[in-house]
């Protein structure tokens, strides 16, 4: 199965609002280990998103995921711009003809290859894997997310600006695991993923 | 917070509005962008730098003549996007190639990355040098390295006096790498910068306590210690540039005191002065100086000391040419 | 207090060994006499200034090709001594002659003075100019007069100009006078300075307050009030310079935006944008902007703006012209 | 009768250590209608005024005053600093010469010369003034020093830095009167005057 325009739209848009809700929440866990501006960058960023996406010509799943890819790219800046752009992008190039698990590994690849993160550097490739792991085994959840999430905690950051923090980075959630939860969340709230 | 604004939302556009008008001169704003253009096109590569906003003169200050060909402004302490980037890269590049100094940050880096690929896909050449002059981090692959600061301003002086010369892009590539190789910044807060859109300072620090290594984000340094005096100040800096380079007293140095915004220059004499005692001491020779606010965090009280170790005169003799810059004196 | 010093008593000494080591290009220090000199000798009227230290870069940045012959440093706030000025006067002059510029306070205008007797005693012809441009303080037989304060960096720049093209002792004199007339300044602080010495800041002011007004040695201002945006200030401002001059739309004015000393630059150019909107408003030609610390008050936060009103394009070509000095930009 | 270099030295030696004594108080005086310098312009000058008059070898009273005078010239700066220099150097050109009341009185002029300020303009002059009426009168005592001094309290600054505070000088003791004052009675107690 794959994704049409309005699912992924849909998608996108319960992810903006998750965002919005949860604004002061992600610059919080950034104070803490970072900038404190991951919740304002991806505000700016989904804003844009919606803005982008409600246009209703657009037919096909990549050209909603295109559209939302580059809102992120050219209204974030920081270091989750160009990761959650690479990310839609890359999800782009395939969403029209691979099921989801594929699609999220496809944006998984594009995290990596920007940001040159690997599993337990305690990024937002600390979300995706596992949600990649879970989807192509066919038991993706909230518990699941919540569980990656959680993992996120005792790491030592190794990538980013909370890397400069060394052994001080232990015991803070990864902000951008956390706002690539409510990207999975939503998945879970609008399309049927496990079939 | 007491700053002089109106609305937090919108200080790097009126900023600009008030640099752009300013320096009419000298530059332009690229409308839509938040890009500050040089005027008059350069004939040779152009250089290219930017970051995030709140490092004031850096960058817009440095573009003109003999520097940049343009500066791209992000959100206070944020990176610019890549869109950002690419239309200042297709506005500045006249055949010759445009060259990106780009400070070593994760965002930094990832935004002039994407603007380098989308521009090489519209068949303009592109090439970039990463600063990384910041020892108070540890360089290692389990970091995202060491964080460019100070010394930037430094790199664009000299690979903008190069780039006038004509040289190559590839030529200018090969030389600012190995330019950064030889430059060395440590610092001091003595309070941390007020970022508008947070209105509370970035971290707490007591009325009587000062931080070796902060960042110009206010990223935490390696101690915090109650108040010193400069020369102690300068003791421990030096110390931190000695290990680091292992001095020779047959090179030549160059020495660049930056103040963070709100240190008097009355402060960064003195601490100059003690500067020079603690090189006196190890009898090095100081064949460059530099004092001043050169790139700053908002309204931060303290300095940076970045070392420079000469390869060749010809670097110094690219420090002191005259340009035509809206900041560099 | 926090600062990067040593010892408060011996703060003027250490910054003018850190400066003149910094700018050994440009200037040497009159040993025992807290002067900073121009290094190659004028062949033309020498321009001399000076005051109290603290207000860096003023006036020892200025010292060079195009704009000062010395600077003299007094204790910080403190007016120098005839003896200091007179040693001054007298390693300068080149047979054309001194001219003075004094910002006045009481105890610079008796110091200068009593250097011109003396060196008039010794046969060095002397005049003096006077720079009253801080329209915060009534005028009148009753007080002091006007202080002066950033337009005398405007006065030093333009006159400069003059005395390079050859200009004599007595015509620079008469158009330094007229000058002044024509250059008007007022201010705003957000914060006071702390003088080394004192150790804590000369006035209180509450967190959430702002003086307009307010002297480069925190002498107290006309109005307080709660922090307004920077338009509003702008507004105020030019208001006060508004009655002071009536403006008239067929002049051409010049407008400085000068930093206090820990006001951020970012702040300093959302000013000068509000400050244009305020012009504009009244239809004014504004034919040359300059932004920047250039008469700080140590530590102080806030910005003052200058407007000169041109009577020739010469004036405007004087401000523009390249110079050779550590701080002007 | 004339003062001996003796003489003067020791009413300036008594005058330096008053100044010495007050320090603070003149400080706090000048905080309150100027910019709190006057006791460490007066103890920087006074200081170098010690080391330059101790030299044995000066024989007239105008070589010791005229030393005085240059010291308070070039260490003090400021506005006190050559209003004392000017006044010391005045009284020099005389005080070999003529009696006491005129050598005050030409200090005076000097202070009036240098300055501008007239009587009521709430500066030094207002207490060298009266004193100068006393000395002619033979009537100088700590009693018409101190009512001099008073008498500054009421006055608004029309001269020095006071006088940009306008009406809110008004209630306060002019510092460079006070330090004046403390000159005069030094001369009370190292000369006799009123013969
Ligand atoms: N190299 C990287 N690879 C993957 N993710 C990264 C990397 N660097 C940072 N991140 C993610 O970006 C998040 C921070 O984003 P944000 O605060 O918006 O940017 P900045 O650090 O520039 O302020 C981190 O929590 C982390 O999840
Ligand atoms: N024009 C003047 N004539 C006479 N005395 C003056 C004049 N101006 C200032 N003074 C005296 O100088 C005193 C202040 O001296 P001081 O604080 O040392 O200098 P400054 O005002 O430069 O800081 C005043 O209290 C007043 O007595
Ligand atoms: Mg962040
Ligand atoms: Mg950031
Ligand atoms: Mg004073
Ligand atoms: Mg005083």
């Amino acid at each position: 199965m794959t994704l049409t325009a309005k699912q992924t739209r849909a998608w996108l848009l319960n992810f903006s609002n998750k965002i919005h809700d949860n604004k002061q929440y992600l610059s919080d866990l950034d104070q803490a280990i970072g900038d404190g501006d991951h919740g304002s960058n991806m505000s700016r960023g989904v804003t844009a998103v919606e803005a982008a996406i409600t246009d209703e010509s657009l037919e096909k799943a990549s050209d909603v995921m295109k559209k939302a890819a580059m809102a992120m790219v050219s209204k974030v800046g920081g270091a989750s711009g160009p990761l959650y752009g690479s990310a839609f992008l890359e999800m782009a190039k395939v969403i029209d003809n691979e099921a989801i698990a594929r699609v999220i590994a496809a944006g998984l690849d594009g995290i990596k290859k920007r940001g040159k993160a690997e599993v337990e550097d305690k990024t937002m490739v600390d979300m995706w894997a596992p949600v990649v792991d879970a989807l192509q085994d066919g038991r993706l959840s909230v518990e699941a997310i919540e569980e990656a999430k959680a993992q996120t905690k005792p790491l030592k950051a190794k990538k980013g600006r909370a890397s400069y923090l060394n052994e001080r980075s232990i015991g803070h959630l990864d902000p951008g695991a956390v706002s690539s939860s409510y990207l999975f969340i939503a998945l879970l709230e609008e399309v049927e993923v496990n079939d | 917070m007491k700053k002089i604004i109106n609305d937090s939302g919108t200080v790097v556009d009126e900023m600009i509005d008030g640099f752009c008008f300013a320096h009419a001169n000298q530059v332009e704003k690229l409308t839509d962008f938040r890009v500050v253009l040089r005027k008059k096109k350069t004939d040779h590569v152009a250089l290219i730098s930017g970051g995030g906003s709140g490092h004031e003169p850096a960058h817009a200050g440095f573009v003109g003549d003999g520097m940049l060909a343009a500066a791209i402004c992000g959100e206070v302490f944020t990176s610019p996007t890549p869109d950002q980037i690419l239309e200042a890269i297709k506005a500045s590049d006249t055949g010759h190639g445009v060259l990106l100094i780009v400070k070593n940050y994760t965002g930094d880096v990832m935004n002039f990355d994407m603007a380098k690929e989308l521009a090489e896909m519209e068949d303009i050449k592109v090439e970039s040098v990463l600063v990384d002059d910041d020892i108070a981090v540890e360089d290692s692959t389990y970091t995202a390295g060491k964080r460019g600061v100070a010394g930037t301003v430094l790199v664009h002086k000299i690979l903008g006096a190069y780039a006038r010369q004509g040289k190559t892009l590839e030529e200018l590539k090969t030389r600012g790498d190995a330019l950064v190789e030889r430059i060395k910044t440590i610092g001091v807060a003595l309070t941390a910068a007020t970022v508008p859109e947070v209105g509370k300072p970035g971290f707490e620090i007591g009325n009587d306590e000062m931080e070796y290594g902060v960042g110009i984000h206010g990223e935490p340094g390696y101690k915090r210690e109650a108040i010193k005096t400069s020369a102690e100040m300068a003791k421990e800096l030096v110390s931190k540039l000695s290990e680091a380079f292992s001095f020779n007293q047959d090179q030549k140095y160059g020495v660049l005191i930056n103040g963070l915004g709100a240190t008097p220059l009355m402060e960064q004499y003195i601490f100059l002065n003690d500067v020079k005692q603690e090189l006196d001491n190890q009898a090095l020779t100081i064949a460059y100086t530099k004092v001043g606010n050169y790139m700053t965090s908002l309204d931060m009280a303290g300095v940076s000391l970045t070392v420079i170790a000469f390869e060749t005169d010809e670097e110094i003799d690219a420090l002191e040419e005259t340009v035509d810059t809206p900041s560099w004196t």
